[in-house]
C-alpha cells in the first residue's frame, strides 16, 4: 500500500467546484481517497495553488510524422540537449524534441494526459510505440478518418450505422480513442495535388462534401456513444478569408450531447481569418466567438501561435505545401494510403511580420471573447503554433492585461488596426485557467469518468503543485512570476506517485493508454462485411490480419468500452 | 501447420502475404515470396552456441559468459562503437541505443551504408513522399532512378508499382508508365517504357537540367547532359509533367555515387518542382527489412536517425564525423558491438581491419563475414523467423514481424537487456 | 601573455579529444579547464604540458600556441571572440566553430568543417584544408556567415557549402561541390574546382584555375574583365534549376 | 586496364547472404563483370581470374562478360570481395565510394580466396562449421 498525503494545498478544482480553498489531498495506491493512514509520507504544499495534473487536448507528440519533424531536424536537436543523469534520458530538441524531453518537459510543467491529435489508423503502431517511450503522461490518440474510402463510401451511402460500424471497427484495431477529422475531404483530393475550397465542394471521386462527411461523421460518433466529440481540424487551414468556412461548419452542429460538445473544433486561431489576400488579412476572432458563445455544443481550442522558430506538422498535405511554396524552406509531405495525408514544414513567427503578429493576436483574442472558459481551451497546437513550453507564456498573457499591452507595443503596426486585441480589457482569473488547462479538458474528452481531470474521492492521483501563492501574486502586475511558476511544478504527481520535483524528474515513467471500444452489433460489424473486406484486402498494401495493433503495444492500455447503437 | 499472411524480413517491402508451412521447428514451405524472402525462411542455418576467439582458435562458451565479457568490454571502453540494428526488430535497437547511452558510445546503423545520404539529403530538403499504397492506387508514371528492384527488391514492383493493379489504375501495365534512369541497362531497364542511360556520376547534371526544364527554362541547357540528348530530357520532363501522379523510387546509384546526398537532395528539388504542376512523390527504396525502423527508434530516443555520438553524455550527430566507416578509418573506436549485421562483408577494407584490432563482439544469428573480425559471437533469434517485434516498412509502415517457430535460442533483445542491467549494476547510478 | 599547450604521449592517440574549452577567453581565469578525450572527462594538464608566459588582463592580448600532435583534436577555438590561437602541426576537425572575431593560424593542415558556422574573425590555414572547409550544420540554412578563411593549400569536397557571408579564398584546388548552396558572401579559389556553386542562391565565387564539370543550369551573362582580379572572365548566372541569382565568374584560358 | 568499378545489390547475392562460407556466395561475390571487349583487350575469356588493385588493396576475382557493363567500368555485387578494394574515404558523408572506386584491371593465375581467407588477410580468424 502506497499512501500520501498532501497538506495545505490551496486547491482549485472547477469539476467540483473547489476555487481556492486551502485542504489536504489523500491519495492511496494512485486514486484520490477520503483519508489516509498515518504512516501515509506527507507532502506540504505550503498553501501553494494545487491543481489536478494538466490535459493537453491537441498536441503532437507521437507518430509518424512527429517523427519525421525530429528526422528532418537535425538544426533543432541541437537546441534542448540535456545529458542522461539520475533517472532522466538523454533529450533533444526545441520544438520536436525527442520522446523522453516532451514527457520529461510535459511532468515538469503538471502536465499528466496527452491527447496525440493525430494518428493514421495504418501507422498507429508507431504512434503506439512511441506512447511507451513517452511514460510520464497518460495518452490517447485521435485516429483520422478525414479520407478514409470506406468512410467516404457510406457517406454516400448516406448511412450513418455503416458509418459507425467502420469507425469502431477501426478504433479498436488501432487502439484509438477518437475520430478525428483534418481538412476533411481535402486530404483524399491532395492525393491528385488538389484541395478543397469549400465545405460544399466534392471530393473528386468519392462525390462527397466535407460538410456531408462532417455531419455524417458527428452522428456516427454519437450512435458509437464515444466518449469525445468529432475532433474537427476545419477545412481551409489557414488562408485569408477562411472564417466564413469555419462558421458555416459550425452551423452544420447539431446539439446531441447533454454531457459534452457535440463538436471539438481544433486550434481555430488558424481558421478565424478575414480578407482576402496575405495582405489584407485581418482577426475574425468576433465573429467566431460570436458563434461560439451562442453555441453551447462546441468546443474549441485556441491554436495559439508565440513568436519563435518551431514546425508544423499536420494530416493536411495541401496546407502544408501551399505554406512551403511562401516560405521555401523544407517540405516533407506523407499521403497515407486510403486513410489520410501529412505534410510538415518549419515556420519562423516573427512580430516583424504583420500576419504572425495578427495570428498571435488572434489566438489571444478567441480565449478572451469566449464567454465560457469550457468553450476555448489552452494550447498552441503543439508544436505548429509554438512548442508547448510556451504554455505558461499565453497563461501570462490570458491573466494580464499589462503584459499583453507590452507586448502589443512591439508588434508590426499594423495590428492594432486589424485586430480588436488591443481593446480587449478581460483578465482571466486562476479558475479560468485552471479550466481551460484540464478541467475543460477532461470534460471535452469525456475522461472525467475515468478519473481525469478532477480531485475528488476515486479520482486518479494525477496532481500538479505549482510555486504559487494565489494569496499574494497578483497576476495582472506579477505575470512574470505567473509565467515562471507554471514553467515548473513544485511536484507533479502522476498515479499517486511524485515523478518530478522542481523539473526534475525522479521516477521512470509508467502511463497508460485510452482507447475505446465500440460494442457493434454482429449483423453490421465491417469485419464480417464481405465487400469491406474484399477492398482492404485488393487495395491496402498490408493484409487486414496484419493491420490491427496488437495489444502487447499498450503495456498499460485502458479500455473504455461504450454501448454502442444503444 | 500453415500460416498465413506471414511478413518477410528481409528487404525494406516488407511483403506481409506469405504463406509458410511449418513442423515443429523446421520451416517447410515458403509460398507467395520471391527467391530472396525463400532463402531467408528456408537455408536459415545457425551459429548453435556462443563462441569466443582464443590464441589458437575458436571454443564454445556458455551465454553467461559471453554476455559479462561483452559488458565488461563496453565499460572499459573510451570510445567504444555500437553498430548494426537493421535486421532485427525494435526493441532491440531501443535497448541498444539505452546502452550507448548509458556508456557514451557511438550508436551507428546500416542506413550509414545505404541511405544514410538519403537522410542527409532529407534534412535539407524534406520529404515529399507517402505509403506506397498511394502509389499502387494512383500513380500512372513511375520512376525508378539508380535502383534495380528486380534484383533487390524483386515483388516491388508486382505489390507496388509496374504490375500492381490500383483503384485508380485498374489496368496497371497498360495504364503506367514506367521510366528507369541507371548507367547501366539491367534487368530492370528491360522493362521500362523509356530507358535513361547516365554517364556515371552524372545524376546531379542531369536533374538540374530537369527542374531547370519544368521550369520552363530548356533553352539554357546544353544538347547533351551526361550523355543524355536534350530531346529525350524534355521528353521525360513531358511524361512527368503531363502525370497524374507520379512517383520516384531511388537506390543506392544515388546514395552510393559522386555528390552522393547532394544528388538525392536534387532529385527531392525537382520531386518539388514537379508538384507545381502535378502530384509527385519521391522515396528511396530501402534495403535491410528494418533499416527504418533504426532510423525511427533512433530518432524518437536520439532524435537523430543515425550516427549518434554519445560521448559527451549528450547526443551529437555529425554524418561523416560520427559514422561508422569514418570511425573505423580514422581507428578511434578502442571496442565495438555489431547486432544484426555484416560490417566484415560491407565496409571497405580498412574499416573492417579495424575490426579486428580491437574487441569486437558481434550479436547475429548466423556465421558472417564479421564472425571472423570478432573476438565473441553470441547467437540470437532471426526477427520474423523465431522473434517477433515491430518493423518499418521502406515508407514508414509499421509492421509485426511474426514468431513462426522456436528454435530454442534466446532474443536478442534479451541478451542486450542482460549487458544493460550488467552495465547499470557496474557503473552505478 | 602566452599559452603553450604542448599535446602528451597517449595510450590511445587516435581516440579524439574535444577541446572547445581552448579559447583565449578561458585562460584569462588560469588553465584549469576541462576536455574529453573519447568518453572521459580530463583535465587540460593530463593531456597538455601547460606552459604560461607574462599576463594579461584583457582576452585580447591572449596566444594560445598548440605544438605537438594535435591532428585529432576537435572544436579548438569553437566560439572563440578574441585573442589568437598559433597551432603549429595539424589540427582536428571543427577548428573555429562559430567564431566570431580574434584569428586563428595553423601551420599544418586542418581537418574537416574548418570554420563551421564562423560569423567573424580570422582563419588562415597555412596547409590543406579538409572536407567542409568554411560550411555549417546539417540540416541549417546558413553556413558561414562572417569572417574570412584562408587556405593557403587545397581544400576538400564541398567547401563553403551553405556560404552565407564573409569571404573563403582558397589558394590551391578544391574537391567536388565548393560553394553549393552558397546564398551569399565571397568564394574565390585560385586553383581548379568541380561542379562549383551548384544550387546556388545567390553570392559570388570566382575561380581563377579550371573548372571540370560545370553544372548546365548556370546561364552564360557576359565575358568581362574582372578589374580586382586583373582578369577575363566568363560570368555565369545560376542555378537556374534552384531560381538562383548568383554569380560565377571563371577566369578565361589565358587571360592574366 | 584503368577502370570503374561499380557495385550493387544482386538476388543471387541476396538468396546467399546469410551464409558468406558457402561456395555459392562466393561465386556470387567474387565475379568480376566487364565489358565484352575490354576483356578481349586483356586477352582473357569468361570465367578466367583477374587481380583488381586499388589504393585500398587487391583483390583476385572471376572474370564475367556482360553486354551491360559499359567499357571502362566493372561491376560486383556488394560484399568482401568489392570491399577489398573500396577505399573507406567517405568525403565527410559517411558513405565510401561504392559506386566509383578507380581501379585496376589486369590478368592472374592467381587462385580466388575464400572470404574466411580475406578476412584473415585483415587479421581475423576464419570459424569453420
Amino acid at each position: 500500500m502506497n499512501e500520501i498525503l498532501v497538506k495545505n494545498a490551496c486547491v482549485i478544482d472547477p469539476i467540483r467546484g473547489i476555487n481556492g480553498d486551502i485542504m489536504d489531498i489523500a491519495i492511496r495506491d494512485g486514486r484520490i481517497v477520503e483519508s489516509v493512514s498515518d504512516r501515509a509520507e506527507i507532502i506540504d504544499a505550503h498553501r501553494c495553488l494545487t491543481l489536478p495534473g494538466g490535459i493537453d487536448s491537441h498536441t503532437h507528440v507521437c507518430g509518424t510524422k512527429v517523427n519525421f519533424g525530429r528526422y528532418m531536424s537535425p538544426e533543432d536537436m541541437r537546441a534542448g540537449r540535456t545529458r542522461r543523469h539520475g533517472r532522466m534520458h538523454v533529450t533533444s530538441g526545441y520544438y520536436v524534441p525527442t520522446t523522453f524531453g516532451n514527457s520529461y518537459r510535459y511532468s515538469a510543467m503538471g502536465y499528466t494526459t496527452l491527447l496525440e491529435g493525430a494518428m493514421a489508423p495504418l501507422e498507429a503502431r508507431h504512434t503506439h510505440e512511441e506512447f511507451t517511450a513517452t511514460p510520464h503522461q497518460d495518452m490517447l490518440a485521435n485516429t483520422l478518418f478525414d479520407g478514409n474510402w470506406a468512410v467516404m463510401d457510406a457517406v454516400r451511402e448516406k448511412n450513418i450505422p455503416k458509418t459507425a460500424a467502420i469507425v469502431g471497427w477501426t478504433l479498436n484495431a488501432v487502439k484509438g480513442y477518437a475520430i478525428k477529422l483534418t481538412n476533411p475531404g481535402g486530404t483524399e483530393a491532395w492525393g491528385w495535388g488538389e484541395d478543397l475550397t469549400s465545405i460544399h465542394e466534392k471530393v473528386p471521386h468519392f462525390e462527397v462534401t466535407p460538410s456531408e462527411i462532417i455531419t455524417t461523421m458527428i452522428r456516427a460518433n454519437e450512435l458509437l456513444r464515444l466518449p469525445h466529440s468529432v475532433h474537427l481540424h476545419c477545412n481551409n487551414l489557414g488562408k485569408p478569408g477562411n472564417y466564413q468556412t469555419t462558421l458555416d461548419t459550425f452551423d452544420l452542429v447539431p446539439d446531441l450531447n447533454p454531457d459534452r460538445q457535440t463538436l471539438y473544433a481544433t486550434h481555430v486561431q488558424f481558421h478565424a481569418y478575414g480578407g482576402g489576400t496575405w495582405r489584407n488579412i485581418c482577426s475574425k476572432a468576433e465573429d467566431i466567438t460570436r458563434s461560439i458563445n451562442s453555441k453551447p455544443q462546441i468546443v474549441m481550442d485556441m491554436g495559439q501561435i508565440m513568436f519563435c522558430r518551431t514546425m508544423t506538422m499536420t494530416a493536411d498535405g495541401p496546407m502544408e505545401f501551399n505554406l512551403h511554396c511562401l516560405h521555401h524552406n523544407k517540405w516533407s509531405n506523407h499521403d497515407v494510403e486510403l486513410e489520410t495525408g501529412s505534410g510538415i514544414i518549419p515556420v519562423t513567427y516573427s512580430k516583424k511580420s504583420a500576419v504572425n503578429c495578427i495570428m498571435w493576436a488572434i489566438g489571444l483574442e478567441l480565449a478572451l471573447l469566449t464567454k465560457n472558459p469550457w468553450q476555448c481551451l489552452l494550447e498552441t497546437d503543439n508544436p505548429n503554433g509554438a512548442p508547448f513550453v510556451k504554455y505558461p507564456e499565453v497563461i501570462g498573457l490570458l491573466m494580464s492585461k499589462r503584459y499583453r499591452d507590452e507586448e502589443c507595443a512591439t508588434l508590426h503596426a499594423d495590428t492594432e488596426r486589424r485586430t480588436s486585441l488591443f481593446a480587449l480589457e478581460r483578465e482571466m482569473d486562476w479558475h479560468d485557467i485552471a479550466v481551460m488547462t484540464r478541467a475543460g479538458q477532461a470534460k471535452a474528452l469525456g475522461i472525467v469518468n475515468q478519473g481525469k481531470g478532477h480531485l475528488g474521492a476515486g479520482a486518479e492521483a494525477d496532481i500538479a503543485i505549482y510555486p504559487i501563492r494565489t494569496d499574494s501574486v497578483d497576476p495582472a502586475r506579477e505575470y512574470r512570476k505567473v509565467v515562471e511558476g507554471f514553467q515548473k511544478t513544485r511536484f507533479t504527481i502522476k498515479r499517486g506517485r511524485v515523478v518530478s520535483r522542481d523539473g526534475e524528474i525522479i521516477v521512470d515513467g509508467a502511463n497508460a493508454t485510452f482507447w475505446t471500444n465500440a460494442l457493434i452489433p454482429e449483423d453490421i460489424r465491417v469485419d464480417n462485411d464481405p465487400e469491406f473486406i474484399r477492398r482492404f484486402q485488393e487495395f491496402y498494401t498490408v493484409r487486414m490480419s496484419n493491420y490491427p495493433v496488437q495489444d502487447l503495444y499498450l503495456p498499460r492500455g485502458r479500455r473504455v468500452d461504450t454501448e454502442a447503437f444503444s | 501447420m500453415i500460416i498465413n499472411d506471414v511478413v518477410c524480413p528481409f528487404c525494406g517491402c516488407l511483403c506481409d502475404d506469405l504463406e509458410l508451412e511449418v513442423e515443429g521447428d523446421r520451416i517447410l514451405r515458403v509460398q507467395n515470396g520471391c527467391s530472396l524472402s525463400e532463402a531467408t525462411f528456408m537455408n536459415d542455418t545457425r551459429l548453435p552456441a556462443p563462441i569466443r576467439r582464443t590464441a589458437s582458435g575458436w571454443e564454445e562458451i556458455p551465454y553467461a559468459d559471453a554476455i559479462k565479457e561483452t559488458a565488461d568490454i563496453l565499460r572499459d571502453s573510451d570510445r567504444p562503437l555500437l553498430y548494426g540494428w537493421s535486421s532485427t526488430h525494435g526493441e532491440t535497437q531501443s535497448v541498444g541505443v539505452h546502452i550507448a547511452e548509458r556508456i557514451g558510445a557511438v550508436i551507428d546503423n546500416t542506413s550509414t551504408v545505404c541511405h544514410g545520404p538519403s537522410i542527409l539529403a532529407i534534412q535539407e530538403v524534406g520529404h515529399p513522399g507517402c505509403t506506397l499504397g498511394q502509389v499502387k492506387n494512383r500513380a500512372d508514371v513511375i520512376i525508378y532512378w539508380g535502383c534495380n528492384p528486380i534484383e533487390a527488391h524483386p515483388r516491388h514492383m508486382s505489390r507496388y508499382t509496374t504490375f500492381a493493379t490500383g483503384f485508380f489504375v485498374p489496368d496497371a501495365q497498360r495504364e503506367r508508365t514506367i521510366i528507369v534512369v541507371d548507367t547501366r541497362r539491367n534487368d530492370s531497364g528491360g522493362i521500362a517504357d523509356e530507358f535513361v542511360q547516365i554517364e556515371p556520376g552524372g545524376d546531379y547534371a542531369v536533374l538540374s537540367a530537369l527542374r531547370a526544364i519544368v521550369r520552363g527554362k530548356e533553352s539554357i541547357i546544353p544538347k547533351k547532359v551526361a550523355g543524355i540528348a536534350k530531346e529525350q530530357l524534355i521528353r521525360i520532363a513531358g511524361i512527368c509533367t503531363n502525370a497524374k501522379f507520379g512517383a520516384i523510387f531511388f537506390g543506392l546509384g544515388l546514395t552510393m555515387s559522386r555528390g552522393k546526398y547532394k544528388n538525392v537532395r536534387n532529385a527531392i528539388e525537382l520531386t518539388d518542382e514537379l508538384n507545381r504542376h502535378t502530384k509527385f512523390v519521391i522515396s528511396p527504396m530501402r534495403g535491410h527489412g528494418n533499416v527504418y525502423g533504426s532510423n525511427e527508434v533512433f530518432t524518437w530516443m536520439t532524435g537523430y536517425p543515425f550516427a549518434v555520438d554519445f560521448a559527451r553524455g549528450i547526443a551529437f550527430y555529425n554524418p561523416g564525423e560520427t559514422t561508422a566507416v569514418d570511425i573505423l578509418r580514422r581507428g578511434e573506436c578502442d571496442a565495438a558491438l555489431i547486432v544484426a549485421s555484416d560490417p566484415g562483408a560491407h565496409f571497405p577494407r580498412a574499416a573492417a581491419e579495424h575490426l579486428a584490432k580491437i574487441p569486437t563482439v558481434l550479436i547475429d544469428p548466423h556465421v558472417n563475414a564479421t564472425t571472423a573480425l570478432s573476438r565473441i559471437q553470441i547467437p540470437c533469434t532471426a526477427a520474423g523467423i523465431d522473434a517477433a517485434g515491430t518493423a518499418y516498412r521502406m515508407d514508414g509502415v509499421p509492421i509485426r514481424l511474426r514468431k513462426v517457430i522456436d528454435r530454442g535460442y534466446p532474443d536478442d533483445a534479451e541478451i542486450l537487456k542482460k549487458i544493460y542491467d550488467r552495465l547499470n549494476g557496474e557503473l552505478g547510478p | 601573455m602566452r599559452v603553450i599547450l604542448e599535446s602528451k604521449v597517449r595510450k590511445k592517440p587516435n581516440i579524439p579529444i574535444e577541446a572547445e574549452a581552448i579559447i583565449p577567453r578561458n585562460f584569462l581565469k588560469g588553465t584549469d579547464l576541462l576536455v574529453y578525450e573519447g568518453n572521459k572527462e580530463r583535465t587540460l594538464s593530463e593531456l597538455f604540458w601547460i606552459f604560461v608566459e607574462g599576463t594579461a588582463v584583457s582576452p585580447e592580448n591572449i596566444e594560445v600556441v598548440l605544438k605537438g600532435d594535435t591532428s585529432r583534436i576537435k572544436r579548438v577555438g569553437e566560439y572563440m571572440d578574441t585573442g589568437s590561437i598559433l597551432i603549429s602541426g595539424d589540427i582536428g576537425m571543427h577548428c573555429g566553430n562559430f567564431m566570431s572575431g580574434g584569428t586563428i593560424e595553423i601551420l599544418g593542415n586542418a581537418d574537416a568543417w574548418l570554420g563551421r558556422e564562423m560569423r567573424g574573425g580570422t582563419i588562415l590555414c597555412r596547409g590543406n584544408a579538409g572536407h567542409y572547409c568554411a560550411t555549417g550544420y546539417r540540416g541549417e540554412k546558413k553556413g558561414m556567415q562572417g569572417g574570412r578563411v584562408e587556405v593557403f593549400g587545397s581544400a576538400g569536397d564541398f567547401c563553403a557549402e551553405y556560404l552565407a557571408g564573409g569571404e573563403v579564398h582558397v589558394h590551391g584546388s578544391v574537391g567536388d561541390f565548393p560553394g553549393v548552396e552558397m546564398r551569399g558572401g565571397q568564394l574565390i579559389i585560385d586553383g581548379d574546382a568541380t561542379r562549383p556553386c551548384a544550387n546556388m542562391k545567390d553570392g559570388t565565387c570566382v575561380i581563377l584555375g579550371r573548372v571540370h564539370e560545370m553544372i548546365p543550369t548556370f546561364e552564360k551573362v557576359e565575358r568581362r574583365v574582372i578589374p580586382e582580379w586583373n582578369i577575363t572572365a566568363d560570368v555565369y548566372r545560376g542555378d537556374i534549376a534552384n531560381r538562383g541569382k548568383g554569380t560565377l565568374m571563371v577566369k578565361t584560358a589565358g587571360s592574366e | 586496364m584503368n577502370c570503374i568499378l561499380n557495385t550493387g545489390r544482386s538476388v543471387s547475392q541476396g538468396v546467399s547472404v546469410e551464409h558468406k562460407g558457402s561456395e555459392e556466395y562466393r561465386s556470387v561475390a567474387s565475379a568480376c563483370l566487364l565489358n565484352t571487349v575490354d576483356m578481349l583487350v586483356l586477352g582473357i575469356e569468361d570465367g578466367a581470374r583477374v587481380r583488381i588493385s586499388s589504393p585500398a588493396g587487391q583483390v583476385v576475382l572471376t572474370a564475367r562478360s556482360s553486354d551491360g557493363v559499359a567499357r571502362g567500368e566493372i561491376f560486383m555485387t556488394i560484399g568482401p570481395y568489392a570491399n577489398h578494394i573500396i577505399s573507406s574515404e567517405t568525403h565527410g558523408t559517411g558513405m565510401p565510394d561504392f559506386k566509383n572506386q578507380k581501379v585496376d584491371v589486369e590478368a592472374t593465375d592467381e587462385p580466388v580466396l575464400s572470404v574466411g581467407e580475406l578476412m584473415e588477410e585483415i587479421g581475423g580468424m576464419r570459424y569453420d562449421h
